[in-house]
């Protein structure tokens, strides 16, 4: 052990079986790194079953704030004999390697390059607890107590998120402060502490929050003001859901009466769920459904009606590894391109691509005030990385002089003043026509929705040039939409570079990193956060003012770029795909390595 | 069909207790086939609108895709209606109901609609007891797209091309009432006396009302030998009794022989009338129900009137606990909860 | 009736209410004129209803052989009191309206510049017939004998075509012959007789056969081999099935008991429909389905299924007006993006484009072959005026050697031959691997078909790289189908422009005609005509060997631009857009007018 | 779940028919959570096989997604399987039926793969007589996402996060029953005993034939309160009657009391031998089967064992008169009219 220290700086895997209690465990030592100010970041890489297989937790700490994963594992804590063989392999040359020596380790597992921390955890606890699924659970928790003496992380720290964990049940603290303890002094015995690779207290969080995009979403639903809620249950889409009940459930209830101010339903499938969220919009009420992909490829139909006899309706959908079941526990950015153009004939969604959780919240709610105004389908294009892993973000913020945007709707008083009302007709110049709710007014106002053609009133046709009408109008409203979209986020007030970099959704965090580290470098990248789809003028001028622009997505097909060269007529050499798709998040790395053969061939060519 | 609608109305037809004459509750001119079933059910969702003196804006009408589907076009063109897609009109009828409660919904569905392409949703809208009035215009084809078989023709069932329906009829009635629906009729569009007050009561009812009723495709299976066919149903028709509804505090305006007369009243005090009841069948038992329409089955019969009815019914938003607002009505200041309320939540994240 | 003679070559469009019987007589007047050896297509315009509704037959005669549909009516025959206000004004100034003028026309239907041609069929027929079907049916015949005298149409090719039609109820062809007297008689002594517009007997046709598009697709199904069937009604696709029944059943019936060697079965929807053709296909029996826009809708899961665990299937989608259920009765080609992505995640699917009914044939009975070659879906895109509409177009062809290409298929005594099957490894080094149908060998060559990801030997893997391993054998497998989709059809031997113009599907009648009429204008542009996606080498070369090349599609977002641009890094500025999208057929007349918009710029700018 | 197989296997294990061991019938390592009711399923499975003598490659294994679609790994090895999309096993099952018929089709579902997304194919499969043993593991919830009541679960029903279910359970076996079907049966995983002889009639019956079988989640729905948990199933379970399978010409085992006991006899001379029959319910008549569903239900009481057989069913392929040949099986020669039919075709066109 005669590295030099580095602080704050590492990736620690936990390699558990899941189903045996080890996800509390681990959020308690990636939550005490966050309470002593220092940017952490976890990821739960996890089976699509539920009981018995291997799961791993990866925390990747950084003094500098950088949130992607990382390749290269300084440190694996092992404690699933199943995936011990790959667990070793995993670590890089010069880490560690922390596993349950209770019983002896295979001599395979044995590389003379890593350093072995073992410890007798399934010995102490059995010795220490009587129950077995205590000496099951608290195992666990023990190593956690190892790791705070091998990393430096502060006890008092551990002793304040236990109290706040059990809250109302003070009496499981000691066990868990026991446990600690187990592993925590028998570090302090055995071995030489802290390692080369520690922590030291930092105030780099401010008042950040630690949240996943999921929960984030479902509180964005609920300051919206979503009331009808229709879903399926898909990983990893619900926990959007599950959030939207919880705080709907305290924070929507009539306290006298215990009624709710929402109404939340299991349907029977994605086909259903999507078809209530229409129904209840076309009602009048906010409402939205969360799905993954194979949901997402369900509701084709019913996105073509909602687009065509425009009916507002938000879809969030966490993407997951496509296609068809593909890998339901892996995260990817696949399903762009099916939601951009989502049905038959000729259709197009507007796509929103949240970050980070703040940005979760925001655009969720962002999106009913689209989705109204524009009165037509809205999805949120998040994923499993940002869905269901917690990340370090801004905290949620609302005004609440804050008025809902609820679009061109007309009530009986409105009525009352017009001549005729025309549901289709494009009064305001801007493709967006008027509509009613049922029930306003007794003899005027009342209309005929259909996924058939018709004319300006709403009524029947079969008229080639009605239909032409009416489609070039919709056409209008796309470009309408062009301003109304979130703008992108530039990283730079002025261009400096004749290479661009855009990005969206989760890659950020790698692209972040990687922009930053080849910065140090002297390569210099002008980049751009798309938060939508259509896109602006903005994204043109960006692209134009480039010479070659780096595109990364998380998917095979190149998937943004291609809705790039369809909307904006981009000259495709110009756009140089960066893809990752193999199901892990992204990494700084790979941004540079591929922004790095592009810089070279350019080089050798003027050479 | 006649593509012009006569101009000529009797000046002094008669005012509802709203004051509204009956061609109010009228819609566009139909453009079905004439002759079609489908259309005697529309003008029996119009009587009945009148007779219960509903005001047309308060009714919103969904449907499906077919000619079946089409008919809310046809009937209340003060209502606003929905022509969605095939099969998926439960969705989105219970999505509108859930987003205001205090409007009747009017489901208008076809056999291809609802027993094949909507099953699924057909099932679950039983399931979840959606208050609505769900009607399903059976005639054993798929019409609008010329004449195939339905999952509801008979085995045995001549088509119009000839061909012999080799695959058993799914039962929509018996389905609904194991589904655990809690009304549950049935019909026929050629028996409007009968029609009418089963819709009066559908209509009234506080949960799921489902008629299934027998309209005959004048175009594609009309003929001999298909069992959907005007002559096969009229023939064949077994009603439980013979039905009157009657509005809460109505005076009773007939006598009944009491031995054969039952009154099943519904949950405001209206009540259903029934007289000449079927032997052993009991209105309000789901079980006397299924064994009447399995042993009409049998006896190559089609039962119909009021099946089933349970008037202890709970609906969805009941099962659901939401207020009594519709919530499309619930604003700002109803539904966000405040930026403190948020620091609050920022806080739990920290 | 000064005009000077105009020989084959003229508009006539039929306005009649559906289901009184108007399409039998309809269709004799078109028969008649194929049978005089004159180049003749008719278009079916009807309502999406059953009964009373306005409906149109029109039919383009043409000497030169353009079979596109052409603007400017010149002969309206109109029996539709409904629709009469219009359709006066649809006649081309000059033009003739033939009418029932056994009520008196309206003041306002008089028009000054055309020329009125009553007859009082209502009347003819009343006393001719006694039975109120009779009198209503056979006004019908009796417009077609009125334009027998008016156009010269040879009344023994009605006789004939009466004779076979009515074989076996031989006593009905008096009737029809009476009836066609009845308008000819009336003609010949109330009118001149010919028009100025009229046939004369020619030898244009040579062998070909007038024919639908769905009935062709029919046929080539049973050639193929097509044994398992389902399928869900809509239009306009239905008629693809109810003709491989009825062929099926007429060749493929076992003579002695009257089984079938094939099984078709009406689904429950779409979605079952295309299930069940994956499930027959992946036990080994060809088996298809047919569908339009909606049906496609609701099959993107499942075809992400098939592209994934790569199953062969064979699609056919008759396009009809989108979005949602649009106009079920009118064309377009509209699908072209649905159906090349369809379903969530990175999926791309083989689409075929026939223009006739000889190639829908043709492509139906090769897409079983790449279909089971390719182990993939393979989507047939025809369209409404192709699937329903007759078009005279080349005999059917099959050559009985030939063998159905079953693809990469192990068998038991092959399997016996390998160590250890796998049936996801690239042995041949083209993406496209061995397969096993169920029930082969009792030890050797079972396997898991599954939608999630696998290894090389079908089991489950959550492995990143096996994962990414085998996205991009799929990617290999496309590039290897770019070679083996039909090749493009090229209009030159060598290119003579800096103009290029490329077409599908039924665009092929307009750009043909417009092609010609352009090039008698001294205006030369080289053209291709697209048989399949993906784009092969050849497509390329066109592209980058023409300054501007001109896409003409019927839908309004380019969308087979979009693919172009996607897969083939196409700067967007060369490809320029010809859209028609209101539902009705193309005409060349639009396309000459968008090339000329073009062309007249780029004049001006070298001015 | 036990990640390493154990190697022992005692050598002397019996040999069927065909000379296999049982060993030659099991999958791969299961997944599930340790005893998680599906395992036993797939237990029962590869025992019936085992005991038919059946060949394995002559099995196909279909299922949709959920864990219990996972089993189908988990039995068979030899046998090809196909672990389809959610909900949409029926329609696969039926295509690969209709390609070959003569594989024995396994479909295994799950609760929520059958009675939610997949209800719509399920009726379906069920109205075709499909030939298939279709297996429901009903365990009240959705399992692979964690835990969310699925539409069988009881009104009533706690789930493990305390929630008390609101809606109506779908009943699978009364609806495949009210649909038609002629073999349907009810088990609980937990009763291997009765189980393996259903799953040996089933596939020995020559249509649809469906078991629905109570298979708890001991890791979502084992709780106290719930009405699927292993606790509650024993307690509530109540036979119809025991029940043996008897294969063709095999001889009777045992001897039963006359007055209790029945024999059903299936289309090849196997039979199935009942007894300590409930009162007043007849295998043979599909009201007396539902009658007693009901009249269990109303007891809360779970009816297993056979509870309907109607050995004279006629499946899909004898409704298409499908040649007796598997269709995936005909070539060329077979399927291919000639270039002269061809010819004669063109005619026709012109
Ligand atoms: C997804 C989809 N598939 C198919 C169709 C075509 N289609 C229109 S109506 C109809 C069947 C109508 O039958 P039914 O519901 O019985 O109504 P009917 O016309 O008999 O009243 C079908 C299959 C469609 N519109 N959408
Ligand atoms: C289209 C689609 N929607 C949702 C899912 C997510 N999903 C996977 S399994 C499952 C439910 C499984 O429940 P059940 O069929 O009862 O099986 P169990 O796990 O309980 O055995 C769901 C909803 C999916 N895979 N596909
Ligand atoms: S086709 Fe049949 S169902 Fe449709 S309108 Fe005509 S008669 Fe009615
Ligand atoms: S979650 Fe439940 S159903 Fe799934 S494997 Fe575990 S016990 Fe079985
Ligand atoms: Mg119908
Ligand atoms: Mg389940």
């Amino acid at each position: 052990m005669t590295e030099t220290p580095k602080i704050n700086d590492f990736v620690i895997r936990f390699a558990n079986v899941n189903g045996t209690g080890s996800a509390s465990a681990n959020f308690l030592f990636t939550k005490a790194i966050y309470r002593m100010g220092i940017p952490v970041s976890p990821k739960n890489i996890f089976p699509s079953n539920i009981q018995g297989l291997p799961t791993w937790y990866e925390v990747r700490v950084s003094e500098k704030g950088y949130l992607a994963r990382r390749d290269g594992i300084d440190i694996v804590v092992c404690v699933n004999p199943q995936s011990m063989a790959n667990d070793v392999k995993s670590v890089r040359s010069g880490g560690y390697f922390l596993y349950d020596n209770t019983k002896m380790l295979y001599q395979q597992f044995i590389r003379e390059d890593i350093h072995y921390i073992g410890i007798p955890l399934t010995k102490l606890c059995n010795e220490a607890f009587t129950d077995a699924r205590q000496q099951q659970l608290f195992k666990n928790i023990a190593y956690v107590g190892a790791l705070s003496v091998l990393l430096s992380i502060e006890f008092n720290v551990f002793e304040d998120l236990l109290a706040e964990q059990f809250k109302g049940k003070e009496k499981l603290i000691p066990f868990n402060i026991k446990a600690l303890n187990l592993g925590a002094d028998y570090i302090k015995e055995n071995y030489n502490y802290p390692l080369p690779l520690r922590l030291e207290r930092r105030n780099l969080i401010g008042n950040k929050i630690m949240v996943d995009g999921n929960t984030a979403c479902g509180i964005g639903a609920v300051y919206a003001g979503a009331t009808v809620v229709s879903w399926y249950p898909i990983t990893p889409s619900t926990s959007v859901i599950e959030a939207f009940e919880e705080y709907s459930s305290k924070l929507r209830k009539v306290k006298e009466s215990g009624e709710n101010k929402v109404a939340i339903v299991q349907a029977e499938d994605e086909l259903a769920a999507i078809g209530m969220v229409i129904g209840a919009n076309w009602n009048g009420a906010r409402s939205f459904t969360a799905t993954s992909g194979p949901g997402l490829s369900l509701m084709n139909e019913f996105l073509g009606l909602a687009y065509f006899a425009e009916i507002p309706a938000v879809l969030i959908d966490v993407q997951r590894t496509g296609p068809s079941t593909g890998m339901p526990t892996r995260t990817q950015q696949s399903d762009v391109l099916e939601a951009a153009y989502a049905s038959h004939g000729d259709t197009k969604h507007i796509l929103l691509f949240p970050s980070t959780p703040t940005e979760c919240f925001d655009l969720t709610a962002e999106s009913f005030d689209l989705a109204e105004q524009l009165q037509t389908p809205v999805i949120l294009l998040t994923d499993l990385d940002l869905g269901m892993n917690d990340h370090i973000c801004e905290p949620f913020n609302w005004d609440n002089s804050r008025k809902f945007k609820r679009g061109k709707v007309l009530h009986a008083e409105d009525l009352e003043k017009i001549e005729r009302f025309g549901r289709y007709l494009d009064v305001d110049n801007d493709g967006i026509t008027y509509r009613t709710y049922p029930g306003t007014h007794p003899t005027k106002g009342s209309y005929f929705t259909r996924g058939t053609s018709r004319d300006e009133y709403a009524v029947y046709t079969e008229d080639g040039a009605a239909y032409e009408r009416n489609m070039r109008r919709l056409s209008k409203k796309w470009e309408t939409a062009k301003n109304m979209v979130p703008a992108p986020h530039f990283y730079q007030k002025e261009n400096k570079s004749k290479f661009g970099i855009i990005f969206f959704g989760t890659s950020r965090y790698a692209c972040e990193e990687a922009i930053d580290i080849m910065n140090n470098q002297g390569v210099m990248l002008d980049a751009m956060r798309l938060l939508s789809f259509p896109f602006s003028q903005q994204v043109h001028d960006f692209i134009n003012s480039h010479e070659q622009v780096f595109v990364v997505e998380q998917n095979r097909d190149a998937q943004l770029r291609s809705l790039m060269l369809i909307e904006m007529n981009i000259v495709p050499q110009k756009l140089v795909s960066i893809l990752n798709f193999d199901g892990m998040p992204l990494t700084a790395e790979k941004v540079i390595s591929e922004v790095d053969k592009v810089l070279k061939k350019e080089l050798s060519q003027l050479n | 069909m006649t593509y012009l609608r006569p101009k000529f109305r009797h000046p002094e037809l008669e005012k509802n207790k709203l004051g509204y004459t009956i061609n109010y509750y009228e819609g566009a001119l139909s453009t079905l086939c004439a002759g079609c079933g489908h259309d005697s059910i529309s003008a029996a969702v119009v009587q009945a609108c009148y007779e219960m003196n509903i005001e047309p804006h308060r009714v919103a009408k969904l449907s499906g895709i077919g000619c079946s589907s089409k008919t809310p076009t046809y009937f209340l063109s003060n209502s606003h209606g929905f022509n969605s897609v095939h099969g998926r009109m439960p969705s989105v009828a219970t999505g509108a109901n859930l987003a205001n409660k205090e409007l009747i919904y009017f489901g208008m569905s076809g056999d291809g609609d609802s027993a094949s392409i909507g099953m699924g949703q057909f099932v679950h809208a039983v399931r979840r007891n959606l208050r609505m009035i769900y009607i399903v215009m059976n005639n054993g084809c798929y019409g609008l797209t010329k004449g195939q078989d339905s999952a509801t023709a008979d085995k045995g069932s001549i088509s119009k091309a000839g061909s012999n329906n080799r695959f058993e009829a799914i039962d929509m009635a018996a389905l609904a009432l194991e589904l655990g629906a809690d009304f549950v009729a049935q019909s026929f569009s050629g028996d409007k006396t009968q029609l009418i007050p089963l819709i009066k009561a559908a209509i009234n009812h506080k949960g799921f009302a489902f008629i299934n009723v027998i309209s005959p495709c004048v175009t594609f299976n009309n003929n001999v030998g298909s069992t959907k066919s005007y002559d096969y149903v009229r023939q064949h028709v077994d009603a439980t009794a013979t039905i009157d509804y009657v509005p809460p505090a109505a005076e009773i305006r007939t006598s009944y022989n009491e031995g054969s007369s039952k009154r099943v009243t519904m949950h405001d005090g209206s009540y259903i009338q029934l007289h000449k009841l079927e032997n052993s069948w009991d209105p309000q038992s789901r079980q006397s129900a299924m064994n009447a329409i399995h042993e009409a089955r049998n006896r190559n019969e089609i039962l119909t009137g009021l099946l089933y009815l349970n008037s202890q019914t709970e609906d969805l938003h009941h099962t659901l606990n939401t207020v009594s607002q519709p919530l499309n009505t619930l604003n700002e200041t109803d539904l966000c909860p405040s930026a403190e309320a948020l620091n609050s939540i920022n806080n739990s994240f920290r």
